[in-house]
């Protein structure tokens, strides 16, 4: 299964983000999901980036945030609204929210 | 053309939750995109009619307005909406009420489902 | 396809917000479904408690003697009533270091007669994969 | 006779917050303490008139208005519940609203405090 | 100061508590907060009980959850509404609720 | 006692619920609240910023124009301009590699002569310490 998961939290440690399984994985940081992007804590990245998966962030959630592009991991990719619905359509067949 | 059904659990105000899910469903529409909403919990809070608009809040009853008219269905939970003393007369224009089957029934011809759960 | 599948997977504590008491009444809400919907097409639920949703299915909730609401545990016995297939995570209960007898394993009482299966949460992963849609509470 | 404020944050349905504030209001009159309630936020769900009573949800619109009759002050934050479309005709009968500020004056007075935040 | 702090969260590490310091300091388990009182994980008791403070935890919330008396850790003290109140008065100056 | 001091902690994170904006909007409500009190008496607010909670103090939020609603950073701008003590709690940020620059250390721009004060959370324990009450968001 081709599986996109929205992470709508900052929570580094994910317990069934780290359990789900798919042939194809997108992680899709969105509200305040967008920090596992930008922020290290104690000098370390989130963990949610070592997933073996594709990564984006949304880029309105980042700005609103004050986060910059500047300020993202150089793993993630920067979508908007627009980038969102093609995830959702083009890239995944099913999608969960956590 | 595609369906995309969105499911919001989510409290209205404050959460930034309907803001993201009003913003996708527009995206989509624009993309071509058959979009239905469901709203259900406190989601249903999105529904009433006459919501303030203060810069510290979200004003989206235009918008859902505007949604409408381009062909969205925007639909909240019957009993949800009742138990916090929303009734029919207090439902935005062109907002729809029905009970939860009908969320399913959405999923079953949706191409994509985005189930948004409470927080 | 005239029957599609739908899995309903429950990842939150109860009586916290609504979210896991939405999840078993949408669940239900499969049982009518029909009406909105053309002859021979159908929607099969599966109901599946991962991580701390597991908590959902433990026996004995008094939620309605103490705050006068039904608790998780009648809507869980209320799905088992109407047939839905109902998966609760057995790493997650070993985690939690619940027996059998501290979790909703029938519906007996109701007359019932589907069971509640503790299954790995492998089996649930493929349930999610072989499912049209994931719905995540 | 000592005077507790309690600040509720939480929204009302589901949550049950608004059932444990409520609670701890009755049990604290009970042992004769003053007891000021401030719903703020989602948590002036609480003050919309007319909620059904469903078995899956806690009614309290009852035991709100005993309360206020047993002395107790329920207010809810004015602007917080115009933003929700809630407007005066709304409010149960004997629900106060105010602007926030009213809320610091209750703590100015109270000798305990209980400031629930949101989700 | 007297501080008695209500955890209304069933999450086993919480930074804030850790951290907060007083003379005399009471938890105060309710909601979600008294699966802390009765869970163990992997065989461990939840971490907030060993925290140097009296622990207590709200009967009504346990009975709810179906969490009876016999599960709850013999350092929790367990006590009803009526009992909140007098340790909201008696027992401690200022109270927080996380 | 005629004057007396709530500490207005902020430990959540913004924009998931409104929690975070409404302890703005309530401290910097103690500008009015003299007009609920008997003369000389009144209310010392002090915000303190601790754990995630210090992420609300992060420059530049773009909430307005990318959502239509007032941000954060302009709330804290508020509360400074009102003359409210503000503390952000250095462990914290120190812990998530923030360097002043990237905070709001005043609002010179809308005429604050206040600023923010980065101090250890022992600091701010003793103001919670020293407080009538403590209102935590």
């Amino acid at each position: 299964m081709k599986l996109g998961v929205f992470v709508s939290q900052y929570s580094r440690e994910n317990d069934t983000l780290s359990r789900l399984k798919a042939e194809k994985l997108g992680v899709i940081l969105v509200q305040n999901g967008v920090y596992n992007a930008a922020l290290k804590e104690d000098g370390k990245s989130s963990p949610i980036l070592d997933k073996d998966a594709t990564i984006y962030a949304l880029s309105e959630d980042l700005q609103s945030r004050g986060l910059g592009v500047g300020n993202v991991d150089s793993k993630v990719k920067i979508v908007d609204y627009d980038g969102l619905v093609d995830l959702i359509f083009n890239e995944y067949e099913k999608i969960i929210w956590l | 053309m595609s369906k995309l059904t969105i499911g919001c659990f989510s409290s209205l105000v404050g959460s930034m939750t309907t803001d993201f899910v009003v913003k996708l469903a527009e995206a989509a529409r624009k993309k071509g995109h058959d979009v239905d909403i469901w709203l259900s919990g406190n989601g249903t809070m999105l529904s009433k009619k006459g919501q303030r608009s203060f810069k510290d809040y979200s004003s989206l009853e235009k918008t859902i307005k505007d949604l409408v008219t381009g062909g969205v269905n925007v639909v909240a939970c019957e009993a949800c909406a009742e138990a916090r003393g929303f009734h029919k007369e207090d439902l935005i224009d062109g907002f729809g009420r029905k009970s939860m089957d009908w969320y399913l029934a959405s999923c079953f011809s949706a191409d994509r489902v985005l189930q948004i759960g409470g927080e | 396809m005239a029957i599609k599948k739908v899995a309903f997977v429950v990842d939150k504590l109860p009586y916290k917000t609504e979210t896991s008491r939405l999840a078993l009444t949408h669940a239900i809400s499969s049982q009518t479904v029909e009406i909105h919907l053309e002859d021979g097409e159908n929607i099969t639920p599966v109901l599946a408690f991962i991580g701390e949703g597991v908590l959902n299915c433990i026996k004995g909730q008094k939620a309605s003697d103490m705050y006068g609401i039904t608790s998780l545990e009648s809507h869980i016995k209320n799905a088992l009533l109407t047939d839905i297939r109902t998966l609760i995570c057995a790493e997650d209960v070993k985690r939690f270091g619940l027996s059998n007898d501290a979790l909703i394993m029938d519906a007996e009482d109701i007359g019932a007669d589907m069971v509640s299966e503790i299954v790995p949460f492998d089996e649930i992963m493929e349930e999610m994969n072989t499912a049209d849609h994931i719905l995540f509470f």
